[in-house]
């Protein structure tokens, strides 16, 4: 499978934030990295995605059974 | 290579972690005082004189020096060139030096016990005050410096995007730049003079309104480097590629936009404003949350990948088989964890009406102790461990007291924090030295807080062993001196103007900063307000 | 998820997981912007100058006017002087379940309080006279302490708020009430 | 391997200026339109909300924070508001009449008045009677000598000779005192009990007491009248925490001392004399 190399090989130009070659500490191969792709944020985004509804639920939890029930403020 | 940096950055580092350790024995003898266990010198002098000297230097010193010294390392490194003038750098160093040298003695000497935060009416000695004057004004010079090196690099490289970790850098540059307009101005026409006694009251309002204007960017300015290096070193660390650079320049550009004009919700409860502009920076402080929110979905798909690549299988498998034994993967994972528990205590301060539930309590000195003791100091204690190589061209000799050091201090910090948040509802107010913990009504407060004080001397024994693996362990093989940075799976080729420079930020700030601090500055200079008189505390002889 | 083949799909991850936070970040707003509005709630934010210097020879804050004083129309202001190193009363009773006023300055640096466990809490500006309205939910006594630092007597600082069921709570003739911290 | 992942570059990322463009003009209508909602909300919907019962224009006034448009709660109190405690008040005048001060001229008060009973070097001829005034603070002099003058504080001594001084005279020879050069005396801190040490370098929470220290101590930390302390004769202290427990001495301004002097038995009061009649420095 490739990824449509054909025209867009023409204009590209290599950035200098792609490993030099001949770099050991990134050995990553493009097809390793197309491989992870298929599955890769969705563990992101669960992590994410419980940590941040966590942290929501906390704070409204806070906000209406500490906050709102020691009287109001003004 | 550094390019005959190597000196300058070490210098920065070094003056930076021996005051820290100074400063952490202080954290633990506080602790030790406030948990009624009568250790020696418990006098209020000593106390206060003490915690205005852990405040000035883990606020002022410490981060200022880490963060140019972690600036000049990464524009050397990223953009593969000389620092455009490495004699600027120098005298910006010796400045910053001076004016510790000036500002320490009169803090330990007892003629400065205003706190970090200054407090006038109260006056101290006005070398503290010129003291920490040239630390900033020494850190304009680190400022000036990455914006050109930015400038010439980019005029060499036309069109090409600038690399993300020198990006983050110059977005920290400019956010410094903006945040130090606050406590300038203050110190500057307000509580120097006095100081030196031209002036006989202080318009405590306006120096509150312009110190807030500081209080709030200034824990930003600390923060980036930690985000720098989640986007562009902690992904090649765990072995994968960084998500999406994109959103790394979006999270930077964000961060400084957002975190200018929120200094206000540190003057919720105060009686010289208005509902109107403390609600309109409540609501843009709920925006700050947003590029802190975005980063821990890009840092972890991120990991992810890592993860992934090393075989981990199932919705949360990559997790554990990430590379923990990685100091830089170790601390990253352990900061986010503390970025989750100190945005929880973050999330409810900001709250508007809320505030009033925990202000000024041990709840507030929790939240920030969990976000900068925790989430932004541990960055960089692994930035340390990352860069020293780099730096004395040597490995170190293991890294088990490298983890070692990280564990301990996300959970001296976890053990440190997590009863003051207890005892922050409870209403333990901020800053008291002794409890009447024979009262019924506080009693139990005493168990907390020696709960808090082991999780301090926890802190202290891995402050002291972070200064002690950087004297000892880097002896070890030849290092490679070549730094490396995360590769993005999409390498941007081209970057909007918006997403490469700085000037639509800029300009939005310079919007957003007149909208939020206009009026509640400009109102003292034209609402009959009665100045307060100066109040000496640096009289004893 | 689909999977991730070019720069367009992995950047509508980023937008779909943005649009996310967007929905999180609008549940704070509105939670805090709806609870504001339907109960008037916000941080006591009352604008009062006053000359810190001539504090003390004020009519409003002379020491027969401090404390909790009961308008013949049933409102209850406490008036409170935070100076250096006390709380002008020290012991400050409160009626259970009625609004209440509390009105505090200082003559000479930068104080602040909170009542423990209720919502009452703000910073004492010299130069300005700080207003709190709350309600005291719960009877019983509760711990005010100075929450900023202002000199070296800063952790001494503290004064007793006294929650008085409604059966209790009296007031002498001129609607004056007051407690002794001792007892 | 190939030397990078060849993907094409994303609609964002695409170099044509056009996104750029869009980019800046996205941002700034976002900002500018939230910073607009929130302001409306701020300062009309929920200021209108809080203060019902008000027209709009005062709401918002209030949002904005300008002062006089607050409601003040009716203050019946205050028609029978006691005198008070002290006639002096710290304000730029008073400080910039202590200041200017010349103790040149209180030498020659000091001389022909004070000095009979109080020193012409400010040491007591009889320090039980009379306190000690050398080195002691400028400020504490002169708040003193205006309460005599004034009655705030009571003494059939002092009443006639400070009525016959100008405030500027006082603050002259309070000057003149201030710059005489005390005994070299440290705290008689191996006289008394540990308790009394500790209640004067610092406090007692229980009680809420501050350190005496912390306002009569030589950093003087606390309220500007605050007299140092050591040096002083212990019967002259003694007494005086006396009169400020029975109120028959009520010049501290917002009850300071009478609040603390009313907390100290009478031992602690005796205690803590002696601590501050103090002890030579050098043994």
């Amino acid at each position: 499978m490739n990824f449509g190399l054909g025209e867009f090989m023409s204009n590209f130009d290599r950035s200098s934030d792609s490993p030099p070659p001949g770099d050991t500490l990134d050995p990553i191969t493009d097809a390793a990295l197309e491989d992870v792709l298929k599955t890769v944020p969705q563990g992101a985004f669960a992590l994410a995605g419980a940590a941040m509804g966590l942290l929501v639920l906390a704070w409204l939890a806070v906000y209406v059974f500490i906050f709102l029930a020691r009287g109001p403020i003004s | 290579m550094t390019y005959r940096a190597d000196r300058l950055i070490l210098a920065h580092f070094g003056v930076a972690f021996a005051a820290f350790a100074l400063a952490i024995l202080l954290g633990a003898w506080q602790m030790t005082v406030r948990s009624g266990l009568e250790p020696a010198f418990t006098s209020p002098e000593a106390y206060f004189a003490s915690v205005t000297a852990h405040g000035t230097i883990m606020g002022y010193v410490m981060p200022t020096l880490f963060i140019m010294g972690f600036g000049y390392f990464v524009s050397v490194t990223t953009l593969d060139r000389p620092l455009p003038s490495l004699r600027l750098a120098w005298a910006g160093f010796w400045l910053v030096i001076v004016g510790v040298a000036m500002a320490l003695p009169a803090v330990f000497s007892g003629k400065a016990t205003v706190l970090y935060t200054f407090y006038p009416p109260l006056t101290g000695s006005v070398f503290y005050y010129l003291g920490l004057v040239l630390v900033v004004v020494g850190s304009w010079f680190w400022v000036g410096l990455m914006i050109w090196a930015m400038a010439g690099w980019k005029k060499d490289n036309p069109g090409k995007p600038v690399p993300l970790a020198m990006y983050g850098n110059v977005a920290n540059a400019f956010l410094w730049l903006w945040t130090t307009v606050g406590v300038a101005v203050e110190l500057l026409f307000q509580v120097i003079p006095a100081s030196l006694g031209w002036t006989q009251t202080i318009d405590i309002g306006l120096a509150r309104t312009l110190f807030a204007w500081t209080l709030h960017p200034i824990v930003y300015f600390w923060l980036l480097p930690a985000y720098i290096v989640f986007y562009t070193i902690a992904p090649r660390a765990a072995g994968g590629r960084l998500y999406s650079d994109m959103m790394g320049r979006l999270s930077f550009l964000l961060l400084v936009l957002y975190s200018l004009p929120v200094g206000m919700h540190h003057l919720f409860m105060d009686p010289e404003h208005g509902t109107g502009f403390k609600f309109l920076q409540m609501m843009l402080t709920v925006l700050v949350t947003v590029p802190t929110l975005l980063t821990i979905f890009t840092i972890g798909a991120s990991m992810e990948i890592a993860g992934r690549l090393r075989g981990g299988k199932g919705l949360f498998g990559w997790i554990g088989a990430l590379p923990w034994d990685r100091p830089m993967v170790l601390a990253t994972c352990l900061s986010f964890v503390l970025l989750g528990f100190g945005g929880f205590g973050g999330i409810i301060n900001m709250s508007y009406g809320m505030n009033a539930m925990i202000h000024n309590t041990s709840w507030v000195t929790a939240h920030f102790h969990l976000i900068y003791g925790g989430t932004v100091v541990i960055m960089y204690f692994a930035i340390a461990y990352e860069f020293w190589p780099k730096l004395v061209g040597r490995e170190p000799l293991s890294l088990k007291p490298i983890r070692l050091q990280l564990w301990m201090w996300a959970i001296g910090m976890v053990v440190t924090t997590f009863p003051w948040h207890i005892l922050g509802l409870e209403g333990q107010p901020r800053r008291v030295a002794t409890f009447d913990y024979t009262n019924p009504m506080i009693a139990h407060w005493q168990n907390w807080t020696i709960v808090s004080m082991i999780g301090g001397y926890i802190l202290l024994t891995s402050g002291l062993l972070f200064v002690w693996n950087l004297l000892t362990l880097y002896r070890g093989a030849e290092a490679d001196r070549q730094m490396h940075y995360a590769v993005a799976v999409y390498p941007p080729h081209r970057v909007p103007s918006a997403l490469n420079g700085f000037d639509l930020c800029n300009g939005l700030v310079l919007f957003l900063m007149l909208m939020a601090y206009g009026y509640p500055v400009a109102q003292f200079f034209f609402i009959k307000d009665y100045p307060a008189l100066v109040h000496r505390v640096d009289l004893g002889n | 998820m689909a999977p991730i083949t070019n720069e367009q799909e992995l950047q509508k991850t980023e937008f779909r997981w943005a649009m996310i936070v967007t929905g999180a970040v609008t549940v704070l707003f509105a939670v805090i912007g709806i609870s504001s509005f339907v109960m008037a709630l916000h941080p006591p934010s009352h604008v009062e100058s006053i000359d810190p210097a001539t504090v003390s020879q004020s009519k409003e804050f002379a020491e027969s006017n401090l404390g909790t004083s009961v308008d013949p129309d049933g409102a209850v202001t406490v008036r409170i002087i935070a100076t250096q190193f006390a709380f002008v009363p020290r012991c400050i009773p409160v009626p259970q379940g009625k609004p209440v006023t509390i009105r505090v300055t200082s003559p000479d640096v930068i104080h602040g309080f909170l009542i423990a466990g209720t919502n009452a809490n703000t910073m004492v500006v010299p130069g300005y006279v700080a207003e709190v309205r709350t309600v005291f939910g719960t009877a019983g006594d509760h711990l005010m302490p100075c929450h900023e630092f202002c000199g070296l007597g800063h952790s001494e600082m503290w004064a007793l708020v006294r929650v008085v069921p409604q059966a209790q709570w009296q007031t002498d003739a001129d609607g004056k009430a007051r407690c002794d911290i001792s007892r | 391997m190939s030397e990078t992942s060849p993907l094409t570059p994303g609609p964002i990322g695409s170099d044509h200026p056009a996104s750029d463009r869009s980019w800046r003009i996205w941002t700034s209508v976002f900002i500018a339109g939230f910073v607009l909602v929130s302001l409306v909300i701020g300062f009309v919907i929920l200021p209108w909300r809080s203060e019902s019962g008000v027209d709009p224009f005062t709401a918002i006034c209030r949002a904005l924070g300008l002062p006089g448009s607050e409601k003040i709660p009716p203050d019946p109190g205050a028609a029978k508001a006691s005198a008070p405690a002290s006639n002096v008040t710290w304000t730029i005048e008073t400080n910039r009449l202590l200041s200017n001060a010349s103790a040149a001229k209180g030498t020659a008060l000091a001389k022909d008045t004070c000095g009979a009973c109080h020193g012409e070097d400010g040491k007591s001829t009889d320090p039980e009677q009379f306190p000690n005034l050398a080195g002691q603070s400028q400020a504490a002099i002169f708040k003193e000598l205006a309460d005599f003058q004034s009655g705030d504080r009571k003494s059939d001594i002092m009443a006639p000779i400070a009525q016959a001084l100008t405030r500027e005279q006082m603050a002259d020879v309070a000057a003149y005192y201030a710059a005489q050069k005390p005994d070299d005396l440290r705290a008689a801190d191996s006289a008394v009990m540990l308790k009394v040490d500790l209640l004067a370098r610092e406090g007692d929470p229980k009680r809420g007491i501050p350190s005496c220290d912390s306002c009569h101590g030589p950093s003087r930390s606390g309220p500007e009248d605050a007299p140092l302390l050591l040096g002083q004769s212990a019967p002259y202290i003694e007494k005086q925490i006396g009169n400020f427990g029975s109120q028959t001495r009520h010049n501290d301004v917002f009850e300071r001392m009478r609040t603390i002097a009313h907390q100290l038995t009478p031992e602690e009061a005796h205690a803590l004399a002696i601590y501050y009649h103090g002890m030579p420095a050098s043994n």
